[in-house]
């Protein structure tokens, strides 16, 4: 190293910003949508459900069999090149109807997750939010609801209203918002209390603000995990519903329905139960590491 | 002398635990506050300088006593009244972690007060933005950037930002440095006095550290377990501390200077602050004070002026 | 303490009383009575039927008398099943899904607790991911397709375990792992992301700078913070497992609880659901009041001060 | 004891079978008992006036013979020596207070109409008369004498029924409840008594000693396990677990039949959908000929099914014996109408739906099953691709489908009908104008008068006549579309012998049956 | 004497997905017996990593020690394995974290807490340790020993906490305690306390002691020898008197003026440093102080500065005072 007299003169420190920061500049959405995407099984699960969704759309088509469509002499054949599936019992594609029963299975379960989520949100919220005797008496009623049969709700349900999808939602709906109502009011407690949330009611921010805009985005972290844990179990009680009467009649199933069915024929036709379970599980999968990728991108200090 | 601003009197705070538990966290507090003027706070942790901090800035009903700000008794004011009011009384936290949503751009974030009392729409509140950030020493660029991605100083600027975007009158600072380095202080102190010069503010500076309340404060008043026990101007505190908790204090404060440290007499109180649950009979301080004797533990010293501008709630003031 | 239980079982007498309400007045609104089938009967023998069980009167006087029998402990009588109190039913079928539920709570705190740690000590590692998969496929499997995979080769292809019904400790295998399969998912991820924060915790680092060892560190000084949450959710399972599962009890032909509370209500049978309802609602309520309870004991922080939601 | 039964060596066997007999039975007191299930153990541990004998003929029971007057309206029965469980004597009034506790309207018996043939019977049912004006007279302790209401021939039948079965005064007045627990216990008459019931579990039935045919009894020990999914049945059985099942999974039917461990036995008993003939389009009867005629009953059948059960082109099923003695089905023919397409498509055409086009869109109405799910999933096909209308098929919990069913709140509701005697009148009285389980809304005065014409005479030739004429009737106005009769498929362990399953009444019947 | 401790150009690295973080980037300086060393500088410098490393505490992964030597009473720790450290931890070498709040377990027994030490280092069980405790909280100036040890963490007050963390870390007579930040989270009168029981501990264990504060006041008080770090390095070391009289880095005056001095009041402005610590995933080349140096030289943001020492015991990392060698190579070169 050689040392001169130029290296002594003092540093031009023009163009250097003391208070700059050495990252690139970005937006929170920016931020999140790459941590989101630097997240590999996230975005594998992101992938697999992109896929569902689109077989969904297109499956049903694929096979030139329709889901209805009954051959009386091709009952409960395993799965070759004319039905990729095997059939069922009344000799229909499981193909075809595998791909229509992820219309109706990934419609409840999202529609379901989004409704719960609206109502929990807003009840949980409210309730934590305000605490107190109004908390209290909120609460108690989720604990009474809770102890109420579901299945005298389901028949009561199930006279006043048409069978069909919508009644499955708010039948869904119906009982999984006490727990979400639950969850969120725990985190809604623990929040409400954060410098953030004073300093925005200093500000003269009205309680509707605080929440949706300080307390509830802040408590999507187990909101997202507990919704993605909802998902095939709204799935399943969609197919006891609609075995019940609730939901889409039949010849229209569901994963869940075609699952229940396939259970009976395990030992005589696995693949009827094979096939929709997977979808299931892959499914669930797939949701549960978009739903962790989520919560990670979604909150900034997750990153350090 | 100027006009008081703000005007505490009988000023209690309580916070009900059940099962007949009652911590009075803030007791019969007087304090009168001059428009312009800083007034330190300090106290040991857990003697209220939140809690009171917090009930001047409206963030909890008293338990009793009333608040006159600008003539106007502001402790029994409905929401609806209290909301212009939020506008001339403004508050900064402690912590610049934690009071900052960490899912809003500091865009959003200083946007929100002038939202909420629609100060301004569109590009106008922008510019507002733009010209609150470059008040307190950062620029446009930051407005994009989330609380995490900044510093804790840059964090507590946001904070101030945020106060500021209301044009207060007056503003409670909860510790707003002690969450930061020194090096980070220092910035954030200077930036406070030069705000408190341009826009004529006035202070309560809460605060643990007596060498940043001493260099701020026209006059300090010092909590233990939830009353004033002394108040003055902070010369003075300093030079002639009249109650044997502000001496402990003042003694207790470690001076960055080996010399000096080698020469000073500590007073090293014995035990912590009782709990202010259901707290004792007499003088608070009459539990860990060496000069305590039975009238202490049984009557309530009141606040008094001992001396001109200098009050004490104590029954030996300047005892050594 | 005893003021904190006084206020919660008051608590729990209006709750019930108010659930006892909705639930006579749902099953009433529903149509269908415990009498009706297929085969129309004449009117006369409907009559002397309706007059055995006091259904002709005004409901409200059959709800006052309800009560009244309730106050006197009596949780009614089975309209369907001749000469069966609610109590007999409790007695039989209570014990047996009791024993199944303790036994899938042991195997799921046992195997959830487990994995959870695994997971947490090895996070983002194979051992993780496996975890990971597990419980995911632990939450999507069902308990009747899990009950149903079970049989099918545990019972039928290896022929390990009885198939079904109920008698020996064998009988109690399988339907024990259908009825965990849920919960120890549930276990082992609360178990995970809470011991994953312990392990953070600054007395975790004052455990190890104490010289501790690590099986200590963990068991000792982690796990007990970390399972705290699980405690928690040990109410409303133990509730709900102790309680019967439908699907479980039937498949495995067990004679417990958890079928009659569908069947009473398929079959209308008034008394049987009223009856198996309070039972449930207040067999939930002294489990949350005991899991508030021992969260007290492990957890020295909590005061029984406040009700818990 | 045992040492004895060793003695005489044949057994090695143990002469003991395990059953799976379903769900709980609802109640063990033969007055209450509904179900089939209950039936089959009321069977077990009772005996009537009367029993079918392995050949489902009418037999003597307690009562060793009888005689029925001319005008057919009184039996005089006249009973062996039989002995209850506890070795007292049976007698003519253990009768007369079986059947008067039925009909005591405080009982609260839900069948106690199955003695409405008697005279008085009704009114004291409906607390019109008094106990004393129901003509059941006890001649002696060994003869009891009935009147009845009308002639009625299948009253004999009837006497083997539950409802009918004999009760001792003072064991029902120790245990009203009919408990099986500590030290109660249910006297019975029958060739089996209880030896314990486990709710959910099992009953377990020993050998009757004091029954009267003792000797012809040859099983020690007779289970019936109270399990309710046939999934598991299945399992158990094929693990051995268990001997017999007849609840039988249709998935599994193909693999049993091949393996050939699959008995099917006549039940009497008609799958058939009702049509509402209140209100469009099944008010047109030129319709509901059109749907009946569209559909494939084989397939169904083969497909779905699977039990051998015959397409039904009638209502009363097979195995009831005319007046010439043969069967009253084969008399009349299986063959009221044909499934035809082309004819089917003409009618509907006819009735202004060309094609199906116009055509509203009805709904099946079900109960919750699986099994009735497949049937209208394909029936529901089939009409589409068949007659080019759109149907559409709802299922229902049970009670919410039998009052939307009472109250003709569907189009089309899937309905069973199993027979509680020997007799057409047990299916053909159904339809009669406003009949309790007619649920169709339909009413024709010639059925209605042919109905009248059958009861009110003792004369078989006559009453056969009349119902033969009636049901073409039916099957000409069709309120209702049958579809086939109901077989009962059974797995039975080749070890068992002589297990007889009747086709109405009971599940099985287990006096003569013995393991070898 | 002797060197108890002697850190030789210790690195560690932690990875994270933005890259690793060189949280100490060669540190070297050494704690002799029964001295007290202190170590300041901003948050995030490097610290408690390094006196983690020490312990060889930090989470591995992800951190890792890249390189150097940690000689205990001439032992290297950087090889140990974790079970041999474990016998060292907690015997040999104390630790009193920053947050008493947080740094006791929630759900055991101060006396659990406390006699785990005991058994697992000294194999002292029953009544020896129940007698041992009692004397180390009357040592640490806890009332009521024996009741005290039957209760929870929450029924302590912050500063109490403190004291039994004190008593954990000093139950088996450690050669050197670690206090990091052990009075930041406390009240200037405990503080006071505080600091006064460690000082007499010290003297009466004859133990040398490390303290990690922010707070310049407690070093004046406290410490023999100050270590002043920035950005994972030691840019100046010496003695306290050296330090705070006769500083050498622009880094120590920037920190030592930072603090409002006695006499002065608001109408003179506060002299902070400005701008931020840089960014240890790239710390920027050469000083890494220069980007908020009022002194900095062209040299400065290209090499890095040569360690110099001003008088005996007092090191320095600084271009301005490299000023003989700059002269000597002045001359030199042309
Ligand atoms: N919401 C509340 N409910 C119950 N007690 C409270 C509440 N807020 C504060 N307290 C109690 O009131 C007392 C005063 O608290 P406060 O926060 O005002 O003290 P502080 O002087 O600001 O302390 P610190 O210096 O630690 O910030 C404390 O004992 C505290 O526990
Ligand atoms: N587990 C970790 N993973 C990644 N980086 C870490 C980790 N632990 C520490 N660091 C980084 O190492 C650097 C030094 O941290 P350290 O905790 O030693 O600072 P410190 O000087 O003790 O600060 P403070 O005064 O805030 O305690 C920081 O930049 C920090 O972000
Ligand atoms: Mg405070
Ligand atoms: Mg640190």
């Amino acid at each position: 190293m050689e040392i001169t007299k130029e290296l002594l003169s003092p540093l031009e420190k023009s163009g250097f910003e003391a208070e700059a920061i050495g990252k690139p500049r970005t937006t929170y959405w920016q931020d999140v949508r790459r941590n989101f995407r630097k997240n590999k099984l996230a975005m594998v699960g992101l992938v697999v459900i992109i896929l569902l969704i689109i077989m969904a759309a297109i499956g049903p088509y694929l096979s030139g069999h329709t889901y209805d469509e009954q051959n009386y002499k091709m009952v409960n054949q395993p799965p070759n090149s004319q039905y990729w599936f095997g059939t069922d019992s009344l000799g229909r594609d499981l193909f075809t109807r595998v791909w229509y029963g992820a219309r109706i299975s990934l419609e409840v379960g999202i529609v379901t997750a989004i409704l719960v989520f609206i109502i929990g949100v807003l009840y949980g919220g409210i309730s934590g939010y305000f605490g107190g005797i109004v908390d209290e008496i909120m609460m108690r009623i989720v604990e009474i609801l809770s102890s109420i049969p579901f299945l005298l709700w389901v028949i009561l349900l199930m006279v006043i209203m048409e069978p069909g999808l919508k009644t499955i939602f708010i039948a869904l709906g119906a009982v999984y918002w006490l727990n979400m109502a639950r969850l969120v009011r725990g985190q809604v407690l623990a929040l409400k209390e954060q410098e953030y949330v004073l300093a925005a009611k200093v500000l003269g921010a009205s309680p509707l603000r605080i929440l949706v805009r300080h307390i509830i985005p802040n408590t999507m972290g187990p909101i997202i995990v507990a919704m993605t844990l909802m998902i095939p179990e709204a799935i399943f009680t969609e197919a006891w519903l609609s075995f019940l009467g609730l939901g889409v009649s039949a010849p229209m199933a569901s994963w869940g329905s075609l699952a229940s069915d396939g259970v009976q024929a395990i030992t005589a036709y696995p693949w009827q139960l094979f096939f929709p379970a997977f979808f299931i599980s892959i499914t669930m999968l797939a949701f549960n590491f978009v739903g962790d990728g989520l919560r990670d991108a979604l909150d900034p200090r997750a990153r350090r | 002398m100027a006009e008081n601003i703000l005007v505490a009197k009988n000023l209690s705070k309580y916070f009900n635990l059940g099962h007949g538990q009652v911590l009075k966290a803030v007791d019969r507090v007087n304090l009168a506050i001059r428009k312009g003027e800083t007034v330190g706070l300090v106290g040991e942790s857990g003697c209220g300088k939140t809690t009171l901090g917090r009930v001047l800035a409206g963030l909890y009903q008293p338990t009793a006593g009333t608040i006159e700000y600008a003539g106007q008794d502001i402790a029994r004011m409905s929401k609806k009244e209290r909301y212009g009011l939020h506008r001339k009384i403004q508050m900064i936290f402690q912590d610049p972690y934690a009071s900052l949503n960490p899912r809003m751009t500091i865009g959003e974030i200083i946007a929100e007060p002038i939202d909420i009392h629609r100060l301004a729409t569109g590009e106008e509140r922008n510019r507002r933005v733009i010209e609150l950030l470059e008040l307190v020493g950062l620029n446009e660029e930051h407005a994009n950037r989330f609380p995490h991605e900044l510093s804790g100083g840059q964090r507590q600027r946001i904070g101030i930002a945020r106060a500021l975007a209301v044009k207060p009158e007056f503003i409670v600072l909860d510790e707003p440095t002690s969450a930061l380095d020194v090096s980070i202080r220092a910035q954030v102190i200077n930036l406070l006095e030069e705000l408190r010069k341009q826009f004529g503010l006035t202070y309560l500076f809460i605060s643990h550290d007596l060498s940043t309340v001493r260099y701020l404060s026209d006059r300090i008043a010092v909590m233990y377990l939830g009353r004033i026990v002394e108040i003055t101007e902070s010369r003075r505190l300093y030079e002639n501390p009249l109650h044997p908790y502000t001496r402990a204090l003042l003694s207790a404060v470690p001076i960055a200077d080996p010399r000096i440290e080698a020469s000073r007499q500590r007073i090293i109180l014995k035990g912590d602050v009782p709990s202010p649950i259901n707290p004792p009979e007499g003088c608070r301080f009459a539990s860990r004070c060496q000069y305590a004797d039975e009238r202490c533990r049984k009557e309530t010293p009141e606040l008094l002026e001992v001396e001109p501008g200098h009050l004490t709630a104590c029954f030996k003031p300047g005892i050594k | 303490m005893g003021r904190f239980l006084l206020q919660r079982l008051a608590y729990i007498l209006v709750a019930m009383l108010l659930i006892i309400t909705f639930t006579f007045i749902l099953m009433h609104v529903v149509p269908g009575g415990p009498f009706a089938s297929e085969k129309q009967l004449p009117e006369s023998v409907m009559k002397n039927l309706n007059e055995k069980f006091h259904l002709n009167d005004p409901l409200w006087l059959q709800y006052v008398k309800y009560l009244q029998q309730l106050l006197k402990g009596d949780l009614g009588v089975s309209f369907k099943y001749e000469g069966r109190t609610v109590n007999d039913f409790i007695k039989n079928g209570f014990p047996v899904s009791a024993t199944l539920g303790a036994v899938s709570v042991m195997i799921a705190l046992i195997f959830g607790i487990s994995l959870g740690i695994i997971s947490a000590l090895n996070q983002n590692k194979w051992q993780d991911y496996l975890a990971t998969i597990l419980a995911t496929i632990g939450f999507s499997v069902p308990s009747f397709i899990m009950a149903s995979l079970l049989m099918y080769f545990f019972a039928y292809k290896i022929k390990l375990f009885p198939t079904a019904m109920w008698g020996t400790p064998a009988h109690v295998v399988l339907p024990a792992i259908a009825l965990a399969t849920l919960p120890t998912a549930f276990i082992s991820r609360i178990v995970r992301s809470n011991m994953i924060e312990v392990l953070q915790q600054d007395y975790i680092k004052t455990a190890r700078a104490k010289g501790m060892s690590e099986r200590v560190v963990i068991y000792k000084h982690a796990l007990k913070n970390a399972i705290l949450p699980v405690v928690t959710y040990l109410g409303p399972l133990i509730a709900g497992v102790f309680t019967g599962s439908f699907v479980v009890e039937k498949i495995f032909a067990i004679p417990g609880i958890g079928r009659d509370f569908v069947i009473s209500i398929i079959n209308r049978d008034y008394g049987l659901i009223l009856g198996l309802t309070v039972f449930y609602a207040a067999f939930l309520m002294v489990m949350n009041l005991l899991v508030d309870l021992s969260y007290a004991l492990i957890d020295p922080r909590i005061k029984l001060t406040r009700k818990e939601g | 004891k045992k040492t004895e039964e060793n003695k005489t060596g044949e057994n090695k066997t143990p002469q003991v079978i395990k059953y799976v007999l379903g769900a709980d039975p609802e109640t063990l007191d033969p007055a209450k008992m509904t179900g089939l299930p209950e039936g089959t153990i009321a069977n077990a541990i009772f005996e009537g006036l009367t029993r079918y004998d392995k050949n489902g003929k009418i037999a003597p029971g307690i009562a060793e013979r009888w005689e029925i007057s001319q005008d057919g309206k009184t039996y005089t029965f006249y009973l062996r020596d039989a002995k209850w469980s506890d070795g007292t004597p049976v007698t003519a009034n253990d009768f007369k207070y079986a059947w008067l506790r039925a009909l005591d309207p405080k009982t609260g018996s839900e069948y106690a109409y199955q003695l409405y043939y008697i005279k008085g019977a009704e009114e004291y049912n409906s607390g019109k008369g008094k106990a004393e004006d129901v003509a059941i007279t006890v001649v002696d302790d060994k003869t009891l004498k009935v009147e009845l209401k009308e002639p009625a021939p299948q009253f004999l039948g009837l006497t083997a029924f539950q409802t009918l079965m004999p009760l001792k005064k003072e064991a029902v007045e120790a245990n009203p409840e009919f408990k099986v627990e500590g030290d109660k216990k249910i006297i019975g008459n029958g060739p089996f008594v209880i030896e314990s019931y486990k709710s959910k579990d099992k009953i377990v039935f020993k050998k009757n000693p004091n029954y009267w045919d003792a000797a012809n009894v040859k099983l020690d020990e007779l289970q019936f396990l109270l399990i309710d999914d046939a999934k598991t049945a299945l399992t158990m059985f094929e693990n051995g677990e268990v001997d017999m099942i007849d609840d039988i999974p249709t998935e599994d039917m193909p693999r049993l039949k091949q393996e050939g461990k699959l008995k099917v036995f006549p039940q009497l008993a008609t799958y058939f959908y009702r049509f509402n003939t209140t209100k469009k389009p099944f008010n047109d009867p030129r319709v509901r000929k059109a749907f009946a005629m569209a559909i494939d009953r084989q397939v169904i059948i083969d497909t779905i099914t699977q039990a051998e059960q015959k397409p039904a082109f009638a209502f009363v099923p097979y195995g009831i014996p005319d007046a010439d003695g043969k069967d009253f089905r084969e008399n009349g023919g299986n063959a009221y109408f044909k499934e035809d397409v082309a004819e089917a498509k003409r009618l509907l055409a006819e009735a202004g739906y060309p094609d199906g086009k116009g055509f509203p869109t009805v709904t099946i109405l079900f109960n919750t099953s699986e099994g009735h799910k497949k049937i209208a999933e394909a029936i529901q096909q089939m009409w589409k691709k068949n007659l080019g209308v759109n149907v559409k098929i709802m299922n229902q919990e049970w009670q919410v489908y039998l009052n939307m069913e009472d109250k003709l709140q569907y189009d089309i509701a899937r309905a069973g009908w199993v027979g509680d005697y020997l007799d057409p009148m047990t299916f053909i009285d159904m339809f009669v104008t406003n009949g309790g389980n007619n649920d169709t809304g339909w009413s024709n005065k010639k059925y209605d008068e042919l109905v009248k014409k059958a009861k009110s005479t003792n004369d078989q030739a006559v009453r056969m006549q009349a119902m033969h004429e009636a049901e073409k009737i039916l099957m000409d106005e069709m309120p209702i579309m049958p579809i086939y009769f109901y077989t009962n498929p059974v797995l039975m362990s080749d070890k068992l012998h002589d297990v007889v399953i009747p086709p109405f009444g009971v599940q099985a019947e287990f006096k003569w049956a013995y393991v070898k | 004497m002797a060197n108890i401790l002697e850190v030789k150009d210790l690195r560690v690295n932690f990875k994270t997905f933005a890259g690793d973080v060189q949280a100490v980037r060669g540190v070297t300086f050494s704690v002799k017996k029964g001295e007290v060393v202190a170590i300041v500088g901003e948050s995030g410098c490097g610290k408690s990593v390094t006196a983690h490393t020490i312990m060889k505490l930090i989470p591995t992964p992800p951190g890792k020690i890249v390189s150097g030597q940690i000689l205990f009473n001439g032992e290297d720790l950087v090889p140990k394995t974790q079970e041999q450290m474990a016998k060292i931890r907690g015997k040999e070498i104390g630790m009193v974290s920053q947050d008493p709040m947080t740094s006791l377990n929630p759900t055991l027994t101060i006396g659990t807490q406390l006699g785990e030490v005991l058994r697992v280092h000294q194999g002292l069980k029953g009544e020896a340790a129940k007698e041992r405790m009692i004397e180390l909280l009357k040592m640490v100036g806890i009332n009521q020993p024996e009741k005290r040890l039957k209760q929870y963490p929450h029924e302590f007050s912050g500063g109490m906490r403190q004291r039994v963390l004190i008593a954990i870390a000093l139950a088996c007579n450690p050669q050197l305690l670690i206090a990091d930040e052990p009075t930041t989270a406390l009240d200037v009168t405990i503080q006071a306390q505080i600091l006064e029981l460690l000082k007499e501990l010290q003297n009466k264990l004859h133990m040398s002691v490390i303290i990690i504060t922010h707070d310049l006041g407690v070093v004046a008080g406290f410490s023999e020898r100050v270590v002043v770090m920035y950005a994972g390095k030691v840019v100046e070391e010496g003695s306290t008197e050296e330090i705070f009289y006769n500083a050498k880095h622009p880094y120590t005056w920037g920190l030592l003026k930072s603090v409002p001095r006695l006499d002065q009041d608001r109408s003179v402005p506060l002299v902070p440093i400005t701008g931020r610590p840089p960014d240890l995933i790239n710390p920027p080349k050469g000083c890494a102080f220069w980007p908020r140096c009022e002194h900095a030289m062209k040299i400065c943001a290209m090499y890095e500065p040569p360690e110099t020492e001003v008088s005996p015991g007092h090191r320095v990392s600084c271009w301005l005072n490299a000023e003989e060698v700059k002269k000597l190579t002045a001359k030199a070169v042309d």
